[in-house]
């Protein structure tokens, strides 16, 4: 019983917890105001979006993790919806090729970003600052703005299809964050990820080579951000070059409700579970409950700004509860000892 | 059930004001409920995200302004759901919505352009000013700008500018533009909401510092209020005006119509709302030339769109 | 044998390795000594591939080999304990412990074998009697506990040569008679140790070898038996070492500081103590004893939960060590001089007046860099700073120079009443002399209050007058008798550490 | 002479001095290209802009250097212009009192930000990323996406002004510069200010109070945000509730560029003067020379990166020059050394 209310206490203090409290507390509140929240059109509308939100905050987390930044995920997103939809559209080609090139450029720019990083030593901040500049005049001068709607058949299949009521890439989703966590937990390589955003001086006197694990992060980056260029093309049904204009704030937005400590060396796959799902029930919700149209950002940011303050006021009042009852021992120990005194 | 109707605009922004006050106007003289939706940005996840929650939430007859030409995959899968969506002042390229009501762009594009080069007296250069380069209506706008100088002989496109996301880049880019072009510049054509009312304050400001300088004749697009007053201190030589009260109105009659039994003529699908010029001398009279326009299109369709 | 021939290395603005050689070893222990920015470290640095030198190379057994990185050295069966202690501070103590090795610790899938990190991790917290779990985060632990935790990082790896970087700086006796006893029994196991240290009297006590460095340049290798303490010494300093008591102080006067029953939710129940006005009062323990967070209570850097302080006799209320300052003239130098002590980057000048920036001002609220840059020089000449300029960032100091910054800031604070927390950790024999006559001059000439926190022994009884054994966040014992001549400190010694075992 | 060689040494290891090389080479290229560069009136819409983005980086850097960020800029800019817009069209209200409506707007908004970072004790990226979205819906909310067109009779007399042919706003941002300068390097709040960004805990141990350091940072960061939407409208002759949607990006480009460290405690007001004109140049520039529309973003990417690069080129370049001469001098002593063996 005892070692249950500490395990609870534990759970209470882990920012995850606090994050699902705020899911859950606004799912109930939505579902009041609004009766069709519930319904399986909007559960699979949900957590279809909720599926690319992770994977756009994957790309993102796992250069926090390493202490950078990407300013270019959307960007990159962008590079791999063009690239894939080119090779469909002017090429002809197939699903699995249309995949795998929408996948090495993605791989291709993390590559370039890493590169630059950590040859030039130049702040991930500043270098992906012009990366996405430069990715996203790639992507406008080659697409001139059109969109590619010619896809390969059955392109389609996994932005668009469910299985019992759920999409399809929510099970992809569920899929990757098992083994992101399983990276991170219990390869080699996940732990000098880790540590290498931990603390870069302390990881390099490990004989951590910082380089590489910092140039693997931003591949993985840009790995998972062609992952969800090509979640939106199967969405879409046509490949859209201004896919990923927002990508960049949503993914820090996720990553750091989701845990992701912004020094680094953190990674929580089930809070980026979660987070995505505030972050996507806060926009549907507001739409749904029929909110101020002019002011349903004001109602956003006011909600997003409980939702993170939320760990923090819990961890003040544990504080507080337990110098509460530091001091009613104390008081009790000083009653104690006053008869002592008197014998 | 009962047919819900929902109106919806990527974001706060004068043009889909003006739409909404005219979807508004037909709230009241066919007493149907509308609700009305703003994104909060102007962007394609957030109108499929708000798009899909109207959907959820039963509002299965919609008219729309498309964030980019992404709405077509949305339309297309609202489709499917059985949604009936109509757009208005933006077509997409894939044509997934039942009907569009829009201007056609590259029509109005070579239009404007051509009311340029009668100004300039069918000789000189140009400089087109574009502005949002992800939206494909660009491309259709830079197309017609260019053929209708290919069409002028002495005409000359001198330099294009584009990637405009607000009044203050457009000012940079066109007085960077015209500074690098002294002299060579005569039209200016600017075919978006943005840069026209920077290519105002560029030419104003320019005009106030060099009243002596060539005349340069700016055709714009829209009539907001500083474009108008450009006209009136004659900065402005004249302004495309788009048919807001037939996009407005009609797309909320055809899905009402739609309601009511009527199914769509196969086939069709563009519905031109029409243009006017706005110059000195038609400023007051101008939505009246609009009306006449829009009066045609709602006798035309039951005629030509709609059929039971 | 492990060597070096003619190292160089330049860093802008010195050379702190002048065409050095040396031999360690295996199967003798090698003290590495020498003054502050002697190059000590930057040696060991270039034996483990950290550094490249700029001239020379590193042989083992006669053969030369390129070290790109300390991944070659470990390779070569080289380790290290860093002086600048850098832990992943999410990791737990297990993982920090094999970092260095993960890639031996997991199974044909490459799966990562925590279980086995743990068992091996336990073996070795054991080995350097450090009672944390394995699995506990490294996160909020002391520098002393961060240190032992770097020691059995180095002993995990079956090296056949140890570095060690002052392994001692943050220990206590007990823990390093422990280290002590490790060392040699790996150096019977014949192994090369490379030992670095200030605290003479450990060298001469554990090592067979010792090389002396001075300003980059080798003085010389000798074996420890050919030497006495004397010579050692002036090896290093060029001089002899003026060793004399330091006298008596004059505590007579009033109770300036009282702390009457600190407690505090999960550490101290109930903690008394008062300090006197010209007193040097010493607070000694074991690692974790509670020392530094008691005196960070009474600072005001973090709330107590119960009790009082009492200040001139008046009961006060500190809510910050800003008001400690401003209000009480109080001030807390920390021993954790990386994190909470320096702002590295900047230079000596700006954190020597960052405590009295208000009184640097001029007229209408400018500060007058005049002023600042004497302040500076002042402090600079005062406790002998060795730095290129005022304006060199304190991070290309060596750690006992940034060590003097530390202290040097709350000196031109001017405080009444100083707390002084581990003042000489890694600071060589001339410097370490110059802070404790510094210390002493501040308590004997200026009256002022001082509560010393050391746990160098000969440290605390050379300064102290009066002395608080902690234990487990309680008061053990109290020992006085120490303002006086001729006090018996090795009696003394028996006392302390009969309170604390 | 030696010195002297010494001292430009010293100087192009500044950043601000790679940035001003590609300042002066950049703009000897385009002023090859395009005859019209460096005329009368390009200088002054440059240097107009240049003083925009300064103030705009200024917002930032307040907060940079106490270690912190603030995505919200361009909201909090977007809330001054519409509070000024709104006072002088719908209030009437004249200059001085939209100026100061306008500040205060700014000014309680950064007040927001500090005290919600400080008291909850919450990551300033995050709460900025929150408070943005309040802001901007407050924007939306109260314009409703309309332009206030009528400004007070001479409200754009600053922004539109010249003298000696330079923009009023130029004069107004050294001004500025000269008092930011003087703010960080001769008073206490600035030491301190610059103490906490250096180094929080050391900062703290050092008994300033850091509460109200980042308080006042972002107080300031309010401040030059709001005085950056007074110059918009100013410029603009309208108030238009758009303004300040891409100043997030760019008061981080100008900021970094012009060397406020990213992990706080520095700044240079040379720096950022120099890194706006990069910016504002290449922009130009590029129109100037006509290059390709769809690529120019592309452009723009690329010559960042390599005004970026040029420091750390230059100093991986010098670093090499200084190890060749010593290992020259050391071979010149050997040989010395040589015949003295022999003797
Ligand atoms: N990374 C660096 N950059 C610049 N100078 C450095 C650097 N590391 C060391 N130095 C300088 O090199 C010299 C030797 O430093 P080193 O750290 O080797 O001394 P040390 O003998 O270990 O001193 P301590 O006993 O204080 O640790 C010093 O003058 C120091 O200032
Ligand atoms: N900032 C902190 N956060 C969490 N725990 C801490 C912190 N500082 C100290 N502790 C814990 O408090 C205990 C007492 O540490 P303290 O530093 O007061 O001991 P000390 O007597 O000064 O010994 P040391 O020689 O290690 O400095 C340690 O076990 C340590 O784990
Ligand atoms: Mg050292
Ligand atoms: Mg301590």
């Amino acid at each position: 019983m005892e070692s249950f209310r500490k395990g609870l206490k534990r759970l209470a203090g882990r920012s995850e917890v606090s994050v699902l409290l705020a899911v859950i507390l606004l799912g109930l509140l939505f579902s009041v105001f609004s009766a069709n929240f519930l319904s399986s059109y909007n559960i699979y509308n949900l957590s279809r979006t909720a599926a690319l939100y992770i994977f756009i905050a994957l790309s993102q987390t796992c250069v926090i993790l390493v202490g950078g930044m990407n300013l270019s995920v959307g960007y990159i997103g962008g590079m791999t919806v063009v690239a894939s939809g080119y090779m469909m559209q002017n090429m002809g080609a197939g699903i699995l090729a249309a995949v795998i090139g929408g996948l090495v450029v993605g791989v291709l720019a993390g590559l370039l970003n890493g590169l630059v990083i950590t040859k030039l030593k130049i702040n991930s901040f500043v270098v992906t600052l012009a990366t996405s500049f430069f990715f996203k005049g790639l992507v406008t001068g080659v697409s001139e703005g059109f969109p590619y709607t010619v896809l390969a058949p059955g392109f389609t299949t996994l932005g668009r299809g469910m299985f019992l009521g759920l999409p399809y890439m929510l099970y992809l989703v569920i899929l990757v964050l098992a083994a992101v966590w399983y990276l991170f937990g219990y390869t080699v390589i996940g732990r000098k990820l880790l540590a290498t955003g931990g603390n870069l001086q302390a990881a390099k006197m490990a004989a951590i080579n910082t380089d590489s694990t910092i140039i693997i992060a931003n591949v993985l980056s840009g790995l998972f951000a062609a992952v969800a260029g090509l979640c939106s093309v199967s969405m879409n049904g046509s490949a859209q070059p201004t896919t990923g204009g927002d990508w960049m704030v949503y993914s820090f937005a996720v990553s750091v409700i989701g845990g992701t400590a912004l020094a680094g060396g953190a990674i929580s796959a089930v809070g980026l579970f979660i987070a995505a799902f505030l972050i996507v029930m806060i926009k549907n919700g507001l739409v749904m409950i029929n909110a101020n149209i002019y002011y349903e950002q004001t109602y956003l940011g006011l909600i997003l700004l409980v939702a993170v303050s939320l760990s923090s006021i819990s961890g003040f009042l544990s504080r507080r509860r337990q110098r509460r009852q530091f001091l009613m021992e104390q008081r009790q120990r000083s009653a104690e000892q006053m008869p002592q005194g008197i014998e | 059930a009962e047919a819900l109707y929902a109106w919806y605009f990527p974001t706060a922004h004068p043009y889909g004001e003006e739409v909404k006050s005219f979807a508004e106007v037909f709230m009241e003289k066919e007493g149907v409920e509308i609700k009305f939706l703003m994104g909060s940005d102007w962007n394609q996840s957030t109108q499929d995200a708000n798009m899909r929650a109207l959907v959820a939430d039963g509002y299965m007859n919609i008219t729309t302004f498309p964030a980019s030409d992404g709405a077509a995959g949305l339309y297309d899968e609202l489709k499917s759901f059985g949604v009936n969506v109509v757009g208005f002042g933006g077509a997409t390229s894939q044509q997934t919505e039942l009907f569009c009501i829009a201007t056609d762009v590259e029509a109005a594009a070579y239009a404007a352009a051509g009311y340029a080069i009668e100004a300039m007296g069918g000789k000189g250069g140009i400089l087109n000013v574009l502005e949002v380069l992800s939206d494909t209506n660009t491309l259709k706008r830079k197309a017609g700008v260019e053929a209708c100088i290919k069409d002028h002989e002495g005409v000359e496109l001198v330099q294009q500018v584009a990637d405009i996301t607000s009044i203050a880049e457009g000012v940079e880019k066109i007085s960077a533009a015209l500074t690098s072009n002294i002299g060579k510049i005569q039209g200016v054509v600017c075919t978006g909401n943005q840069a026209s009312s920077a290519a105002v304050q560029v030419l104003d400001d320019y005009f106030a510092r060099n009243p002596d300088a060539e005349k340069i004749y700016l055709v714009c697009i829209d009539t907001p209020d500083d474009v108008m007053q450009g006209i009136e201190k004659g900065v402005v030589y004249g302004t495309i005006a788009q048919n807001t009260y037939a996009h407005g109105f009609v797309p909320m009659l055809i899905l009402k119509k739609l309601n009511e039994g009527y199914s769509k003529v196969d086939g069709t699908y563009f519905i031109d709302s029409g243009t006017v010029l706005v110059t000195k001398d038609n400023m007051t009279t101008f939505k009246d030339d609009l009306m006449k326009v829009t009066e045609q299109i709602l006798a035309d369709l039951e005629v030509k769109y709609l059929k039971k | 044998m492990l060597e070096v021939r003619d190292a160089t290395k330049i860093f802008p603005g010195v050379r702190a390795l002048d065409s050095v050689s040396v031999a360690f070893r295996k199967g003798e222990v090698h003290a590495l000594m020498g003054e502050n920015g002697a190059g000590k470290s930057t040696l060991m640095k270039i034996l483990t591939g950290i550094y490249h030198p700029d001239a020379g190379s590193v042989f083992i057994d006669g053969e030369q080999v390129h070290l790109k990185s300390y991944h070659d050295a470990i390779a070569h069966e080289i380790a290290m304990v860093y002086q600048e202690i850098q832990v992943i501070p999410r990791s737990t103590v297990a993982e920090n412990i094999v970092l260095d090795k993960l890639g031996r610790f997991t199974n044909r899938a490459g799966q990562v074998n925590w279980a086995k990190i743990n068992e091996l991790a336990q073996t070795y917290l054991d080995l350097v009697d450090l009672k944390v779990q394995p699995t506990d985060r490294i996160g909020g632990m002391t520098v002393a506990q961060k240190q032992l935790i770097q020691i059995a990082k180095a002993l995990s790896g079956n090296a056949t040569y140890i570095l060690m970087d002052e392994p001692t700086s943050s220990l206590t006796r007990y823990e390093s008679e422990n280290l002590f006893l490790i060392i040699r029994r790996l150096r019977d196991e014949g192994r090369g140790i490379i030992f670095v240290s200030h605290k003479i009297e450990e060298c001469m006590e554990l090592c067979d070898t010792v090389t002396v460095l001075r300003d980059g340049r080798l003085i010389g290798t000798r074996p420890i038996g050919e030497l006495t303490r004397k010579e050692l010494i002036r090896m290093m300093i060029g001089r002899e070492e003026d060793i004399m008591p330091l006298g008596t102080l004059d505590i007579s006067g009033d109770t300036i500081l009282e702390a009457r029953h600190i407690g505090k939710a999960g550490q101290f129940t109930d903690v008394s103590l008062s300090l006197k006005k010209g007193e040097i009062l010493g607070l000694y323990g074991l690692v974790g004893a509670g020392r530094t967070e008691l005196a960070r209570l009474i600072a005001g850097a973090e709330k107590m939960d119960t009790g009082q302080v009492i200040i001139d006799g008046k009961p006060v209320k500190i809510r910050s060590l800003r008001e400690a300052m401003a209000r009480h003239r109080l001030g807390y130098v920390t021993e954790n001089r990386k994190e909470e002590g320096l702002i590295l980057g900047f230079s000596v000048k700006e954190n020597v007046i960052i405590t009295v920036l208000r009184r640097m001002v001029r007229k209408i609220c400018t500060i007058s860099t005049r002023k600042c840059v004497s302040l500076t020089r002042h402090m600079i000449g005062h406790l002998d700073i060795k730095t290129p300029s005022e304006h060199t960032p304190v991070e290309n100091l060596s750690g006992g120079n940034q060590q003097k910054v530390s202290l040097a800031k709350w000196l031109a604070a001017d405080c009444r009443i100083l707390i002084i927390d581990e003042p000489t950790v890694g600071v060589d024999v001339g410097a370490k002399r110059q802070i404790h006559e510094i210390i002493w001059g501040l308590a004997k000439d200026d009256h002022k209050s001082v509560i010393l926190i050391s746990s160098d022994l000969t440290e605390m009884l050379t300064l102290a007058r009066r002395i608080l054994v902690f234990k487990d966040y309680q008061i053990v014992a109290e020992i006085t008798g120490l303002n006086r001549e001729g006090v018996d400190y090795k009696d003394i010694s028996e006392q302390i550490g009969a309170a604390i075992v």
